[in-house]
């Protein structure tokens, strides 16, 4: 198999030039209640959220279930329509482009779906799947589509006879590689992968973190990289964004984060991940309690419901995101702990 | 549970405006008029038909009779006089109404009697012998029209009746001597009356009802909250019962509130055949009379039941699942 | 006063051992729509039922005749036949107790004649649009005047009196309005009143209604021993779906008496009584059926000058008559079990079809060879390969025949007489198209009327004048051959029959009024104006448990099989 | 070796690029009740296609010389009656006599023997209205002594051939008026899911507002505004339109629902990602969701269809003369009463038709739902 | 942990088999192994490996038809003492068992409750059928319960419906109703998978003291191996419906001797493990090529030769016997003796 490719050198975050940069994103999905079905309130999914991707970077994003990755990645990506903010590509602020403006902007930028099984059209072929993606855009017309549709499946690890088949006739990891595929064959610049392992068993996550990883490394893309699961993400990302309740909590560097988190609940996050070592007896954080409603956030810091540091003032300012050491950015009023 | 209803009173106001007006002018239409018949009639004369138009308001223009008939229905709650019956609409199907429901009622009964144990049996013998015997049976039955089957089940009564001299009725709603009957004798009478009809349409129509809930019962028999009460150590038939059957039914208990503008249309051909003195033939009758006031009358009835019985299901729904909040 | 004594002949069967009580059951097709008599519409109606028995006079079964009966004498005629005085019988009452008094016919007299009230019988107050006046000379005198001498004045005065106490207070109250809402059928049966026979028990909507007898009716009607009438105490009619289900409830025993539509009921019922199941009285082909069915052509083709000078030819029409296969029809559409008809007057009115034969009224029988001599010499004699005959320039001898879809027998009348047309070479487009529509053309009005050949029927129509009033005379709404803007004949012929029957309809003398009769239908046997095919017979049966039933030889469709008052349970 | 290696174990037992509906096809093909409905179905139609080449007779010949109202079924002999032998099949001619005393219409089998011939030339027709002929598979050539496997109806006509000739109307009238309404059912919840707002609330308002209505009347009340002296085979079409013109709305409101919650499926946020057009993904990703639901129900709605059909024969409003539905036929037998049952039961035989068929249809459309269900496969 | 070293149940040579369309899935295949009270065994395996088809053979819950148990025996110990075969016990005699003796919990708390009971009468049912209480002493019984596995107010929770309980939540009750009637052995079948993190660790926390306090075995099927280093006393490692290796924990993890544990254990990323240099390629997972075998398709010999790595022409020959590696490390491959050997040559 090939090796590790050397052709990419990383840029460091930040410092280089920005691929993405989302600022102030927001999405409020309206409940409707009422006579006459008017708004009575808001999901607040995505709340005011800002974080900069560099070009060939892989940045992590990470919560718990609900806290409004998916939202974030989608809005970005303009498949639902945010509510508030800029999502600025390359200096575009793609939020104002038409649909049509927005079609040539999608070859740039490209998901891979969470659910292996709802993200591909059960009538179409893998082919099809594929293709579908270079037709739009009139990609390698004619012959040559095959042959690139062939060339994809084998970069994801399928063999070229894979093309005439329905995706029911894969296995989960093997459908995630589709999806892969079909991501790739427009050659996005900007992937966001939207827990693309989480479905998958532990043997099968480990193929396809290592397939995306050689595909990064080998294509020079950028990656927005969502999951709960911090091991994974921080083994594949240079710098992750934590997100609690449609809210940042914490961006630093993955080794950073890793060693030092700076807020109380990637403490808890990092703590709760349970170790493969049966000789290791870590003492635990366990969180009380739900994530509240995104109907209903609790006032000031949306984390302070459930954090063992909360004090009075947490109920009354909502913590602003600050960097505390160079790249390391947390949004926690207190500096006294961690 | 207030604004629910007040929510639904609003939406249903263009329906029932819709549903007049469709009504009314497709009835208008129509080619002739209620009065249509009496110019055969060699004894009237032209004048007197004149007359006759103008005491109906059928000299009117049809949008004219529209606004009259909207007016008093909105304010005075009237919806109008039956023109063969020279009687408010009301008063005329009202009883009409009532005796179709209890056939209805009775019939939806054994429907149901009919429908649930067969459909259970079907989902708990999946694709045994009895599953696909009963099945077809019931498919056989289902292909049916109703006033065939309803013809040979006469003839078949009328061979018995002959045979045994059993008094079993095989038409109408009430014996001979109903009206100087005990209450109770007037009830089993009745009963009598309303059986045979009332059994052929559910069996009739069993095999829908059936297939839907032994659907439902395969469906939830496979979820995974059975496998929790097994896991309890509860009976085969608690399992069934109480665990699977609650949750199977909940679509069909959604679904009652449509019975509620099906018991007020009658039982259809049923009625017909049987000479039962429900609603269906005096609508088929009004329709070739061209009673407009009669049709017209009926047919918001129906829609606002419809109206009703639609929250009316979303409400049981929400009181049989609890998952579901009214609001 | 004395009592009505009901003739002994009137039965074939006396109630000698004096049996009382019981019920009589009937069926009926369509619900009842109202008790109340002024709006009724509709024949066999609750105030039908009810007011059997009352009327000032009453025709004879055995011979047609009137007799005197709520009057208590026959008339005294003056004023050249136009002013009739009734005495009428006193003591009767109301099955309320209320005596029966000249205000009775009046009131009812005044309301069905208020054009707002919309009576049925509204047109049978009117003579040539005139009206007929009742008025009151004392409590027991009523005088009539007639706007002109009318064969028919008796039959109209025979119109039943309803209490004045119920419809005059209301009528003088609050007008037509207030007459109109008396008595729907949400009105409790205690407030029902009957002059006659039955009155109103109780009323199940869409099942059954219950009559109970008047008690105080049998007061002036006794039979020819002298025991009060009616021996029953009950008449029940009860709502059928349609014609099978009544036959089912016959053969059930669940209804006393059905008419027996054809062949099929007849043997359902012989087969019963044969097999034990029913003992009933079953007598075929007692009468002709008191209806007809015809064809009639369009004169009034302004729009199509061909088809209206040929429907116009008096030779195409015969043609027309000859090519009806009338015993096929019988054989086909009506099992065999009917009559061939030729005249406008149904067969069942013996003495008028023997009086019309007698004057001479042709009849054009099925004779295909004598259709093609007449088509011959209208000018088609030449036949296209279809084998249509041709005009000179080659067009095909064709038109449209349309009757009301759903009507089985008139489906087939129309099969058959298309398939014989078609034998000669005339193509007749055939078709069953909605009653409405239907209606609609036929009574339709002008010089272009839209249609070319209707097949239709009618039934109703009395034995005393058995012309229709708005059938012969032209400009009437039923004259459907012809029936211009202006309402004028266009023949000769039909200005004779118009003469004709108001000649007749003005005749008092049976004799004589059958005589002019005779001549109107030979006038029109000879014009054909209309094609008449043939009727369905009468057919008695009914339960033997039912006794005072006529002799055999006065049944027939115009009387029936009974009276209601003789009638018993044996 | 330390990335991953393809996938290497094929699965050998299933045929490469096996669609969904070769999937269901193999569920399908282990249900034999429902196979056994398919087959038989496809029969009818076949028959029901070639009905004038295998009818004896015309639809609606009849002699109006020689009446014979409900002939009785002739039975087709082998043997000859004298010798016993074998000999070319025959049917007897039948004599017939209204019996004054029973009013019963005797025939009796006179001794006159028609043979039977194969192939005989006799009325013509076309097939599918384009291939004429006149050439009927068996007959007897004899214009007053023809052969009547059913029986005969009312007016005497040959209820073999009549029964025919009414598959094509019954077993037609339900696929045009499924196919109508499907299609605008379609097309209304589409159209319902895509513009939303205004378009939704109208459509939704006219699906509740037409089952508000009681179906039987309104069809009645619309049958009525059409003119009757259209031809009859055009008025059954418009029938057709009719049923269709009401019956769209369950299929509108739930492919509305299927297009609304297809379209928060990842697999079309996919092709939106590629930037797919509306009119693509609508075409290719959501309408397609609904095939099977469309199949299954189309194979349940038709037989209803032909019930309904049958409803408007009861009320007199379904094909009529010269044309003939089973419903109409089967009226024709209602409309005979008891007599029907007891004196000539064939005329019921078009009833078992319909209840035959319609039978098929369940049990095909119960066939079809299993195997379409994901959840039966493994 | 009061009876240490009696076995509680012993699984032998239990053979489930489910005959499907296309021919007899060999779901579970002699698979034996055996639970001392109060012990927690861990099972693992990747999906499909036939870890839920062998517990539910031991709740003697497969559906049949198309399941069954077609040989093998599972002894199991009650409450009464006595040692019964649960493979051939009487349906009644079963019921009894369920829900008293053994519980379970499953995977998917959102749809293993249901939808229309209360969660109170969902944990009553149990305890009113298995210790004949009335209702109210249930309900009392499942009030004790809620507040046992830690949640608030369960006065007021008692009364609810599952949909009114976030997923955590929902798997208390669900491990409430299995505590209910003290069960000896709880067979948790990947209680927490679908749960998130942080929900996860307090679930699993709460376990592990409950086990304490009531003293039970746990059977915990799951395939996260972090889980089971937390969890399991000791492991057994399942692989195309075979155990493949058995073992206490630490020697699972520190020790493995079969490729698949190896596999296994490779391609779990560690949290802080990889601390790579920015600006210097990063390292691998080891993963597992290759996909679990098609379970109609077995191959003839070792089930993992196919994805093995340490493969020998051998391995296709026969299925290897499961054997004992020593101290009751089992290991089901022809080479664990070269793996014993390797891993003796690391720590040396
Ligand atoms: N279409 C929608 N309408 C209303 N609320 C929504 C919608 N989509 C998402 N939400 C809500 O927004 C919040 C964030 O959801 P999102 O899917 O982004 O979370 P997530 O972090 O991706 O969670 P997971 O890890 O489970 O995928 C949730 O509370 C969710 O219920
Ligand atoms: N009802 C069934 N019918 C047919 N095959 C079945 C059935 N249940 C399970 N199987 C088969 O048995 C095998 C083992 O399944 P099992 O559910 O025990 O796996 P598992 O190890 O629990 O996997 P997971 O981690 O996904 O829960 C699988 O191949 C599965 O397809
Ligand atoms: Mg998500
Ligand atoms: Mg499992």
């Amino acid at each position: 198999m090939t090796a590790v490719s050397n052709q990419t050198r990383r840029t460091m975050p930040a410092t280089g030039d920005t691929l993405l940069d989302v600022q102030n994103l927001e999405k409020f999905f309206p409940i409707r209640g009422g006579l006459l079905s008017r708004v009575v309130g808001n999901v607040k999914a995505v709340n005011d959220v800002s974080f900069k991707v560099g070009r060939g970077e892989v940045v992590g994003l990470v919560g718990e279930s609900g806290s409004g990755k998916t939202t974030a990645g989608r809005a970005i990506l303009r498949l639902i329509e945010p509510t508030g903010g800029q999502v600025l590509f390359n200096g575009t602020d793609i939020t104002k482009l038409s649909k049509g403006q927005m079609r040539d902007y999608r070859r740039e930028m490209q998901i891979i779906f969470q659910d292996p099984f709802a993200s591909l059209n059960p009538r179409m072929t893998v082919s099809d799947i594929i293709g579908e993606a270079m037709q739009i855009h009139n990609l390698h017309p004619g012959k040559q589509r095959v042959d690139r549709i062939a060339e994809l499946l084998q970069k994801v690890g399928l063999r070229p006879e894979h093309m005439r088949r329905y995706p029911h006739e894969f296995s989960g990891g093997q459908r995630q590689r589709i999806g892969i595929a079909r991501a790739l064959a427009v050659d996005p610049a900007f992937i966001v992968a939207d827990e693309p392992v989480s479905a998958l068993d532990v043997s099968i996550q480990a193929q396809v973190v290592n397939l995306l990883q050689d595909l990064q490394e080998e294509l020079g893309l950028t990656v927005l990289f969502i999951a709960h699961d911090l091991a994974v993400v921080e083994y594949i990302c240079d710098r992750i964004i934590v997100m609690y309740l449609g809210r940042v909590m914490e961006i630093a560097p993955s080794r950073e984060l890793n060693r030092n988190p700076k807020h109380p609940y990637t403490e808890a996050l990092l703590s709760a991940a349970p170790v493969p070592d049966p000789t290791v007896k870590r003492q635990r954080i366990i969180l009380e309690g739900d994530i509240p409603s995104p109907i209903n956030p609790p006032s000031g810091c949306v984390f302070r419901t459930r954090c063992r540091y909360a004090i009075a003032d947490c109920a009354n300012i909502v913590p602003e995101l600050r960097e505390v050491s160079p790249g390391h950015f947390k949004a926690c009023i207190r500096d006294d702990i961690l | 549970m207030i604004p629910f209803l007040l929510r639904r009173l609003v939406q249903s106001v263009p329906t029932l405006f819709l549903a007049s007006i469709l009504i009314f002018f497709v009835i208008q239409l129509a080619p002739g008029d209620f009065l249509t018949p009496a110019k055969l009639n060699p004894n009237i004369s032209p004048e007197a038909l004149a007359a006759l138009e103008r005491n109906f308001g059928l000299d009117r223009h049809p949008i004219e009779q529209y606004f009259l008939w909207m007016k008093n229905m909105l304010f005075n709650f009237d919806l109008g006089l039956s023109f063969s019956y020279q009687q408010p609409v009301m008063d005329v199907i009202k009883p009409r109404i009532a005796n179709s429901m209890y056939l209805v009622l009775l019939s939806t009964l054994l429907f149901y009697a009919i429908a649930i144990p067969i459909g259970v049996f079907g989902a708990v013998r999946q694709n045994s012998l009895g599953d696909k015997t009963i099945n077809v049976i019931l498919y056989f039955l289902l292909g049916f029209p109703s006033f065939f089957l309803a013809l040979i089940v006469i003839y078949f009564i009328l061979q018995v009746r002959s045979a045994t001299g059993l008094d079993i009725p095989i038409n109408g709603m009430t014996s001979n001597g109903f009206d100087s009957m005990t209450p109770v004798q007037k009830f089993l009478d009745i009963a009598k009356h309303l059986l045979i009809p009332a059994i052929i349409l559910a069996v009739s129509d069993a095999a829908g009802l059936t297939r839907v809930i032994r659907g439902q019962m395969l469906e939830v028999m496979r979820s995974d909250y059975i496998r929790t009460a097994r896991a309890k150590g509860v009976s085969e038939r608690t399992a069934i019962w109480k665990h699977t059957f609650r949750n199977a039914i909940l679509p069909i208990v959604a679904g009652i509130g449509g019975l509620l503008p099906g018991a007020v249309a009658g039982a259809g051909f049923i009625e017909v055949v049987f000479a039962y003195p429900g609603i269906t033939p005096m609508i088929l009758d009004a329709l070739n009379a061209q009673d407009l006031y009669l049709i017209a009358g009926f047919t918001v009835i129906t829609t606002v039941l419809l109206v009703i019985g639609n929250a009316l299901s979303d409400i049981l729904l929400a009181v049989v699942d609890p998952r579901i909040k009214v609001g | 006063q004395s009592a009505f004594v009901w003739p002994a002949a009137w039965t074939a069967e006396q109630n000698t051992a004096n049996k009382r009580g019981g019920e009589l059951r009937l069926s009926a097709i369509s619900d009842f729509k109202t008790m109340n008599p002024f709006t009724s519409s509709e024949a066999d109606s609750i105030p039908d039922r009810m007011e059997t028995g009352a009327g000032l006079f009453t025709q004879d079964p055995r011979n047609d005749e009137f007799i005197p009966y709520m009057a208590a004498s026959a008339p005294v005629v003056s004023n050249n036949n136009k002013r009739f005085v009734v005495k009428i019988r006193q003591g009767m009452k109301f099955s309320d107790g209320q005596a029966i008094t000249a205000d009775d016919w009046v009131t009812t007299w005044k309301i069905h004649t208020d054009d707002k009230v919309g009576s049925n019988s509204y047109d049978t107050f009117f003579l040539v649009g005139k009206p007929i006046t009742v008025k009151k000379l004392d409590n027991y005198t009523l005088q009539f005047d007639f706007p002109q001498p009318s064969a028919s004045a008796l039959s109209i005065m025979s119109y039943a009196p309803w209490p004045d106490h119920v419809f005059g207070k209301a009528y003088r109250e609050g007008g037509a309005d207030a007459v109109k809402k008396l008595w729907g059928l949400a009105t409790p049966a205690s407030q029902i009143v009957s002059p006659g026979m039955w009155v109103v028990d109780s009323y199940r909507a869409g099942e059954r209604t219950v009559f109970k007898k008047n008690p105080n009716w049998g007061d002036w009607n006794k039979d020819s021993r002298g025991q009060e009438l009616p021996y029953l105490n009950t008449m029940s009619v009860r709502i059928v779906a349609d014609a099978n289900a009544s036959l089912a409830a016959f053969l059930a025993g669940q209804i006393d008496t059905v008419g027996m539509r054809n062949a099929d009921d007849l043997a359902q019922t012989k087969k019963a009584i044969d097999n034990g199941s029913l003992k009933a009285f079953l007598k075929a082909n007692v009468s002709p059926q008191a209806t007809s069915q015809w064809i009639t052509f369009n004169w009034n083709k302004a729009g199509d000058p061909a088809k209206q000078k040929l429907f116009r030819d008096v030779r195409f029409r015969r043609a027309m008559s000859h090519i009806a296969n009338r015993q096929a029809m019988v054989q086909l559409a009506l099992g065999g079990l009917g009559s061939e008809t030729y005249f406008s007057t149904y067969p069942i009115f013996k003495q008028q079809i023997d009086a019309g034969l007698a004057a001479g009224a042709p009849q054009y029988k099925y004779d295909l060879a004598q259709a093609s001599k007449l088509l011959a010499q209208i000018g088609y004699t030449k036949k296209n390969a279809q084998g249509y005959l041709v005009d000179k320039s080659g067009k095909v001898l064709e038109f449209n025949l349309s009757t009301n879809a759903g009507n089985t027998v008139r489906e087939q009348l129309g099969r058959i007489f298309a398939d014989e047309a078609k034998k000669v070479g005339v193509k007749v487009n055939f078709t069953p198209i909605d009653f409405n529509t239907l209606v609609g053309q036929l009574t339709s009005k002008g010089e272009n009327r839209p249609f070319d050949a209707i097949l239709l029927g009618l039934s109703g129509g009395s034995n005393i004048w058995s012309f229709g009033s708005n059938v012969v005379p032209c400009g009437t709404n039923l004259h459907s051959y012809n029936n211009p803007t202006d309402g004028k004949c266009a023949t000769s012929q039909e200005q004779l029959m118009t003469k004709l029957y108001y000649q007749g309809d003005a005749e008092l003398n049976d004799a004589k009024r059958r005589a002019i009769g005779g001549q109107l239908m030979k006038a029109e046997g000879e014009l054909q104006p209309v094609i008449y095919l043939v009727g369905g017979n009468y057919h008695v049966a009914f339960n033997e448990r039912l006794g005072g039933e006529f002799a055999a030889n006065m049944m027939d469709a115009y009387y029936g099989h009974r009276l209601q008052a003789l009638t018993f349970i044996k | 070796m330390t990335t991953t290696a393809p996938a290497n174990t094929q699965k050998k037992d299933k045929p490469l690029g096996q669609s969904q509906f070769s999937v269901a096809w193999q569920q399908f093909r282990k249900n034999r009740l429902a196979q056994a409905g398919g087959l038989m179905l496809i029969l009818l139609y076949v028959m029901a296609i070639f009905a004038p080449f295998i009818a004896p007779d015309a639809l609606s010949s009849y002699s109006t010389s020689n009446i014979t109202r409900f002939h009785p079924p002739t039975p087709i002999q082998f043997r000859d009656p004298d010798t016993g032998a074998f000999t070319r099949p025959y049917v007897f001619k039948y004599t017939q006599q209204l019996n004054m005393d029973t009013f019963v219409n005797e025939f009796k089998p006179s001794a006159e023997r028609c043979p039977l011939y194969f192939g005989v030339r006799g009325a013509s027709y076309k097939i599918l209205g384009l291939f004429p002929g006149n050439l009927h598979l068996f007959g007897t050539n004899k214009e007053d002594c023809s052969v009547y496997l059913f029986g005969g109806e009312d007016l005497g006509r040959d209820l073999f051939t009549r029964t025919l000739y009414a598959s094509q109307i019954s077993l037609t009238i339900g696929f045009g008026a499924v196919l109508i309404t499907t299609l605008i059912g379609l097309m209304m919840g589409a159209m319902a899911a895509y513009f939303g707002g205004i378009v939704d609330t109208v459509i939704m308002r006219l699906v509740e507002v037409l089952a508000a209505i009681p179906y039987l009347f309104l069809l009645l009340l619309l049958r009525s505004v059409f003119p009757r002296d259209i031809n009859p085979i055009l008025a059954l079409y418009v029938i057709l339109g009719i049923l269709a013109f009401i019956g769209w709305g369950g299929l509108a409101r739930v492919t509305r629902g299927q297009l609304l919650s297809v379209r928060e499926q990842d697999f079309v946020s996919a092709a939106k990602s590629l930037g797919a057009s509306d009119n693509r993904i609508m075409w290719r990703h959501m309408l397609p969701t609904l095939t099977t639901y469309v199949i299954v129900t189309t194979s349940l709605a038709i037989p209803s269809f032909i019930l309904l059909e049958s409803g408007l024969s009861f009320l007199g409003i379904g094909a009529v003369e010269p044309y003939a539905s089973w419903g109409s036929l089967l009226k024709a037998a209602q409309d005979g009463g008891l007599s029907s049952l007891n004196t000539r039961p064939w005329v019921l035989i078009p009833g078992f038709f319909i209840v035959f068929t319609v039978m098929c249809f369940q049990l095909l459309g119960d066939g079809l739902r299993d195997a379409f269900d994901p959840r039966k496969r493994a | 942990m009061t009876h240490q070293g009696e076995v509680l149940l012993a699984v032998n040579g239990l053979k489930t088999y489910f005959s499907t369309d296309d021919g007899v899935v060999k779901s579970v295949d002699g698979v034996t192994f055996h639970i001392k009270k109060g012990e927690t065994l861990a099972v693992v395996g990747e999906s499909g490996s036939g870890k839920s088809v062998t517990s539910l053979s031991v709740m003697r819950l497969i559906p049949t038809p198309p399941g069954k148990i077609v040989e093998g025996e599972i002894l199991f110990t009650g409450k009464d003492g006595v040692q019964k075969n649960i493979v051939t016990l009487s349906e009644a005699d079963m019921r009894k068992i369920r829900g008293n003796d053994i519980s379970m919990i499953f995977q998917e708390p959102m749809t293993s409750l249901n939808p229309v009971y209360t969660v109170g009468d969902q944990i009553a049912e149990a305890v009113m059928l298995h210790q004949g209480k009335n209702k109210k002493d249930a309900m009392g019984v499942a009030t004790d319960m809620l507040r046992f596995v830690g949640i608030p107010a369960p006065e007021k929770r008692v009364n609810e419906y599952p949909h009114q309980m976030s997923g955590g939540m929902r798997q208390r009750v669900m491990i409430a109703m299995a505590l209910s009637c003290k069960p000896a052995l709880l067979i948790a079948d990947e209680p927490t998978t679908a749960l998130d993190v942080t929900i996860q660790a307090q679930i699993l926390d709460l376990m592990r003291n409950l086990q304490k306090e009531v003293g039970m075995s746990i059977l915990f099927i799951t395939h996260n191996l972090g889980v089971v280093a937390e969890m399991a006393d000791r492991v057994v490692v399942m692989y195309g419906g075979r155990v493949v290796e058995e073992g206490d924990v630490v020697d699972i993890f520190q020790a493995p001797r079969h490729p698949y544990t190896m596999g296994l254990l490779n391609s779990i990323p560690r949290p802080g493990e990889y601390e790579h240099v920015p600006g210097q390629p990063k390292g691998r997972l080891e993963a597992i090529p290759g996909n679990v075998p098609n379970p109609l398709n077995l191959p003839p010999g070792c089930a993992f030769e196919p994805r093995c790595k340490f493969a020998v022409p051998d391995c296709s020959k026969a299925v290897p016997a499961l054997e004992d590696t020593g101290h009751g490390h089992m290991s089901r491959c022809i080479r664990w003796r070269e793996f014993a050997q390797a891993q003796r040559e690391v720590t040396a």
